[in-house]
């Protein structure tokens, strides 16, 4: 997951997180505000120069994580540049051209207000944030166990796909599918047993019920959500300037 | 095929987080019953979830090039039942858009409406249905998946059309076209995602 | 002196019907260090369960502080957190995503408050050599080091008894020097030690007592170098003499060494042989 | 003789960028018995998923039968089926319900026909002591049991080489006597056996050559009894003497035992001193 890999990498790493939402939730807010293509386009670029060039996210890996919404983006805009006229012949067209060019701009501008705030805050730290926030607990819960599970399952997972293709178990597409197939199944079954590993090992700490862990301190918060609601405070002044 | 970050209008996206808001509530209110019944469905539902997450990150042998699809989310629902689903579902949603940047924070609503909604009450009705008409377990799973696969990918459609409807034609070309495009990728996902189901329930009754 | 904890004549069945304890009996003195020596499957686990009251016993007691222990919830709050357990595999215990949050589970627990917490959370993750990984997440670090989180999160507790289970298992030399000397610093601050291992060498180099496990019993109990010695106990419990004492046995029966305590490790009985040779004594 | 298997300075980079092997070499002889050894992270699981094409070398080359590899499809399935690997966890590698079809795996998908496969999967269970067992589940059997599973459905492939990966870990002293007594039937059929360890003892005790890993290489090859008495090689690679050598060399040094051939085990030493005894040369 080269997202979690570039958080855990990045020099804004131990920023307050609340002070990197703020300034996402501000790109965010802005982008829907914002009418003309050149305000979008501002937006765009100070997001994503902010990513870029002050939190240092190396760009193959900014590249490499927005190829795929970019796909979506293609293929969605493609689809409504095409269509029937009057007399119901489809063809290229240009009458939403208009709504696509806003579209895409406000999804990049988006999009880029998203990966800023991903790349580089590793996501225990925006499930803090989330607690802090009073998330519902057993969301919480649930996403806290996901998080941890994910890469213990994951590792599991990978290391039974090697032995399964030392086994041969990949030779071919026929194979391939049997092999996944008993794997998931014997993984769905494993997803009771870890369960109640990790209830046995709560209840040995005195498990309450509800998974209760220590909020971080951050000891610069002040100053960074200061800093971060300035910056907001452009972005919101670009487009709501746009508008009047 | 998950909304990207952004694309979804302002009015469109609060308003289909609106509408999963109430599903959501129902399904936290419907676990935190059974919790206290069970308490240790608690991890075993955040298990769960990192199992669902796990295969819809998964690439399917055949498929290739396919990003994420809800592979799990008909099978969750026939082993928690659909109300657990939709919390779960939004975990994964939640994570998908955080970890791999397949969705976003403001078509979650969308999203969660679609994937962890329409798709798991779907799979669960057809499921039941199947059971009532005498099925064989195999047939009714790959129905169930796959149908909660293809409902999901109505919805999205549903709701692009919804968005954007044609200059000409309004929501129903709309909804032709976007229908018609993503079905070159969703229709062989549905029926992978049938498939590989079928696959892993055959597996799990036999432990 | 009196038991801190005790099995007395402790029965438990597993709900899918396998026998986990028969009439097993231990008893646990404050401030030592035990080994559970075991085959795998003897009970070993299922021992150190019923000592953290995660499990009850189907027949017989355990007995806390010399009375038998009641299992109401305020007694098993209060049992679990002056006793506590490592498990074997870390991937099946930590669940939370970042090491300080997943050390500040069980004194959370204990309903303390939040500077007290974070000064426990220091000092277990100090104790541990692991102070400067507090903000990493758990899946960037090596199997020692999770293991050592593990235990973190236990000492975190500052339990008056620490239970490992197999706690050397899948460690190489090195890691398992380090952790050695981790328990012995806690051992000399007064906290009692339990660990299950299937190593007798291990066993005999490290505990004071041992308590051998044979078939859901406890068959033997007394000192390290006491019942190491007695080949037949061990043999019903599937153990083959320590190296240490056969070799110094023969040693003994040449004459090469004197009769009297045998080493508690082949490096112990090395450092005797050098000793010999320096001391000019040689046999020749 | 020809080398069955050879790794040429390989190289190798994980995806996350940490090293797994650097200019690595080492050369594997048909009908030998192979320590690997190392400590965690040394790279021996590393080189045993070269041996068997699961891992690509970066740099260098893997040499088969004498021929550079070519990681052609149909290279790979006649490497993969004729070098088994068994890994070091059982879970990971035992995917189906009963133990009978996960060791009708491999062979089914070398595409042999269902009599064929019948056969092998009835020999293999066989080899491994586990006939009865075949209609059993597999997640209910012992952990022994389990990792003799996992041979068996590499036996079935019928390979030329079995690589094993820390196959003692986990295993209490009857569980790795049986095991070894396995590998040593295996080995008098003519297999090759390459096993990864970090136990120098056992290293020394039951192979013919040992491979001492460091930080990725290879650092040195040869007969193990002369290896093992290299005491600077094995610092470099975080390795103590053998027990059993240093013993023996003190025993020489006072005069007990007549200089020679060390003994290559604990086992063999005490039965040395008690031929000693018997003997009624006794040194009093």
């Amino acid at each position: 997951m080269l997202i979690e890999t570039a958080a855990y990498a990045s020099r804004w790493r131990d920023v307050a997180p609340s002070a990197k939402a703020l300034f996402a939730v501000a790109g965010i807010v802005a982008s829907w505000l914002a009418q003309s293509p050149a305000a979008l386009a501002a937006l765009i670029a100070m997001l994503m120069l902010t990513a870029l060039l002050a939190a240092r996210v190396p760009l193959r890996s900014y590249i490499a994580i927005a190829l795929p919404p970019l796909g979506f983006l293609l293929l969605s805009c493609l689809t409504m540049l095409f269509g029937p006229d009057e007399n119901g012949h489809w063809h290229w067209t240009t009458a939403m051209l208009p709504t696509i060019q806003h579209t895409a701009l406000r999804s990049l501008a988006m999009l880029a207000a998203l990966l800023g705030l991903v790349l580089t805050t590793p996501l225990p730290h925006l499930l803090a944030l989330l607690r802090r926030l009073r998330t519902p607990e057993l969301l919480l819960d649930l996403m806290v166990l996901c998080y941890r599970m994910l890469f213990v399952l994951r590792q599991a997972w990978d290391e039974s796909i090697t032995a399964q293709t030392a086994r041969l178990g990949y030779r071919n597409w026929r194979q391939a599918w049997r092999s996944t197939g008993l794997l998931a199944g014997q993984m769905a079954v494993q997803v009771w047993q870890r369960a109640a590993a990790l209830q046995t090992a709560a209840d040995a700490r005195v498990y309450q019920g509800t998974l209760r862990f220590l909020p971080a301190i951050y000891p610069q918060a002040q100053r960074q959500q200061v800093i971060a609601a300035l910056a907001g405070c452009v972005m919101l002044a670009i487009a709501v300037g746009d508008r009047l | 095929m998950h909304i990207m970050e952004g694309f979804l209008p302002p009015v469109h996206a609060v308003g289909w987080a609106a509408a999963s808001l109430p599903f959501l509530a129902w399904g936290l209110r419907s676990i935190g019953r059974d919790l206290r019944a069970h308490p240790e469905r608690r991890m075993l539902l955040g298990v769960a979830a990192a199992f669902a997450f796990l295969l819809s990150a998964l690439k399917l042998p055949s498929v290739t090039g396919s990003c994420s699809h809800p592979t799990g989310v008909g099978l969750g629902a026939a082993l928690f039942g659909p109300a657990a689903m939709v919390p779960v579902g939004f975990v994964v949603l939640l994570f998908q858009a955080l970890l791999m940047a397949h969705g976003g924070l403001t078509t979650l609503g969308a999203n969660v409406f679609s994937m962890a909604i329409v798709g798991p009450f779907v799979s669960y009705g057809v499921l039941r249905a199947a059971a009532g008409l005498g099925l064989s377990r195999s047939v009714s799973v790959f129905l169930a998946a796959s149908l909660g696969d293809l409902a999901t990918y109505v919805t999205t459609s549903v709701q692009l059309a919804l968005a954007f409807p044609a200059a000409v034609g309004g929501f129903s070309v709309s909804f032709a076209k976007f229908a018609g495009i993503f079905a070159l990728t969703q229709v062989p996902i549905a029926i992978s995602e049938g498939l590989l189901t079928v696959l892993v329930v055959n597996a799990m009754v036999r432990f | 002196m009196s038991a801190l904890l005790e099995l007395r004549a402790v029965g438990h069945t597993y709900p899918d019907g396998s026998i986990g304890l028969q009439e097993c009996s231990l008893v646990l003195q404050r401030g030592r260090r035990y080994a559970l020596l075991g085959e795998n499957g003897a009970g070993k686990t299922t021992v150190l369960q019923h000592l953290n009251g995660l499990l009850r016993p189907g027949a017989g007691t355990l007995h806390y502080d010399s009375q038998p222990f009641d299992y109401s919830r305020k007694g098993l709050t209060t049992l679990r957190s002056r006793v506590g357990l490592v498990f074997q595999n870390p991937d099946r215990q930590l669940f939370s995503a970042l090491v300080e949050e997943d050390v500040s589970f069980g004194p959370l627990n204990l309903g303390l408050p939040d500077d007290e917490v974070r000064r426990r959370v220091a000092t277990a993750l100090d104790a541990v050599g692991l102070r400067a990984y507090g903000r990493r997440a758990a899946h960037q670090l090596s199997f020692g080091q999770k293991k050592r989180v593990c235990i973190a999160g236990v000492l975190a507790m500052e339990p008056e008894v620490l239970l490992l289970d197999e706690p050397m298992a899948g460690l190489d030399a090195p890691m398992q020097a380090e952790l050695t000397a981790l328990l012995d610093r806690l051992a000399a601050c007064g906290v009692t030690i339990v660990l299950s291992t299937h190593d007798i060498d291990f066993a005999l180099r490290w505990a004071d007592d041992i308590h051998i496990m044979s078939a859901g019993r406890c068959i033997a109990s007394g000192p390290a170098q006491q019942l190491a010695a007695q080949a037949d106990t061990l043999r019903v419990a599937g153990q083959r003499p320590p190296a240490a004492l056969a070799l110094h046995a023969e040693l003994v029966a040449l004459g090469v060494l004197p009769a009297g305590q045998a080493p508690r490790s082949i490096d112990a009985l090395l450092d005797q042989l050098r000793a010999l040779k320096q001391s000019g004594v040689s046999t020749v």
